[in-house]
């Protein structure tokens, strides 16, 4: 399951949802607005999305975890539009039969969504001004 | 010969350049370098930005020497920061 | 914070209570009771701890991370007692800026826990027989 | 002289020897390892399990050749199975 919000994420519900009789590991991470870039104050974050190559994208990473791991549920949620500090942007939620595997398999979806998904973050800080931030270049 | 092209801008890209979307009319048989070399010379000020930048070509990141079809929807996506 | 309970563990709390301004992920690790353990089917476990060199062992787990990764907050919980199928056994929530830290020091947690923390569980079968688990021998 | 210990004992081990806590009463300057032979010898039924498992003195492994100290508090510590 993936999805695009403009909602506050309900990551306590996302957890539940990929929970498992048949899965001894669960393995959620959250991406959360942080006070501070660099030495650069943030007081709020602005996120935009190409929404169908992301939901492209979001598809291809669940079908790639699903083939690599033996996954029981896996869930992502990205929310777009503005967030404050301390709000969550990004959550991610793997249910595995052993650990070692839910651990790999989040980390390379959130890892994954991160190079390739195509959304884009704006940095505001307290005194207006605003930039938008580059991660890698997609390839 | 001739086709267009809608073409998606996103981020640092559009806000610079004011403009989300645009239609872009390139000859037959171009390729995703033709256009990004029609956007360059259109957008000086962002020359560097899209320099940075993947084109994908219906929802899907592209080559430079992909050709281009008839209704292809094309997107410049500039290095992405989501998470 | 760690601690060990007879009570279920309330993730979700345990979960809010590590973000920070200043972190930017969370990992969160649980453990759960799986209905199979290879082929032999569990109904329930019971979980037995030696509770002084636990605590003493988790909180030498506690400060270590803390040593190796800029954790904004770290918790652990472990549950003892008799839990069914589905029930969360352990949880382990991190905090730190930046996600690599949070993975690595999640599983790191958790990895450790299960190897040095002296706590067992017996699987019990839904014929009535029941066997205690062996993991590793610490040392 | 002699010294005694409590000993903890823990999961199988408790459960097979139907004993959770004994007092060990060792010569002065006995080690880890003789009070593994005593209980071993004591409780023939779990010698593998006690062989598999780590000794715990006052909350910390120990290894075989720890010297005893009055008031050490010893523990049995099968392989653990937490998590």
């Amino acid at each position: 399951m993936f999805a695009l919000t403009h909602d506050p994420i309900d990551h306590h519900a996302l957890t539940e949802s990929v929970r498992r009789d048949g899965c001894g590991a669960v393995v959620l991470f959250l991406g959360t607005v942080r006070d501070l870039s660099g030495d650069q104050v943030t007081v709020f974050l602005d996120y935009e999305a190409y929404p169908p190559m992301a939901e492209k994208k979001l598809a291809e990473i669940e079908a790639e975890v699903r083939r690599r791991w033996p996954v029981g549920e896996i869930a992502m949620v990205h929310r777009l539009g503005r967030m404050g500090v301390g709000e969550v942007s990004v959550a991610v939620a793997v249910s595995t039969p052993h650990r070692a595997d839910a651990f790999d398999a989040c980390r390379y979806a959130i890892d994954t969504l991160k190079e390739l998904v195509p959304i884009w973050k704006k940095e505001n800080a307290p005194d207006g001004r605003s930039e938008w931030v580059e991660g890698g270049t997609p390839s | 010969m001739s086709n267009s092209f809608v073409v998606h801008l996103f981020a640092a890209v559009a806000e610079r350049m004011r403009v989300r979307v645009l239609e872009l009319t390139l000859p037959a048989g171009s390729t995703v370098a033709d256009a990004r070399a029609w956007l360059t010379r259109f957008t000086p000020d962002v020359v560097d930005l899209i320099d940075r930048s993947a084109v994908a070509v219906n929802h899907e990141y592209a080559a430079d020497d992909r050709v281009l079809n008839p209704g292809d929807e094309l997107a410049v996506i500039p290095p992405v920061s989501g998470g």
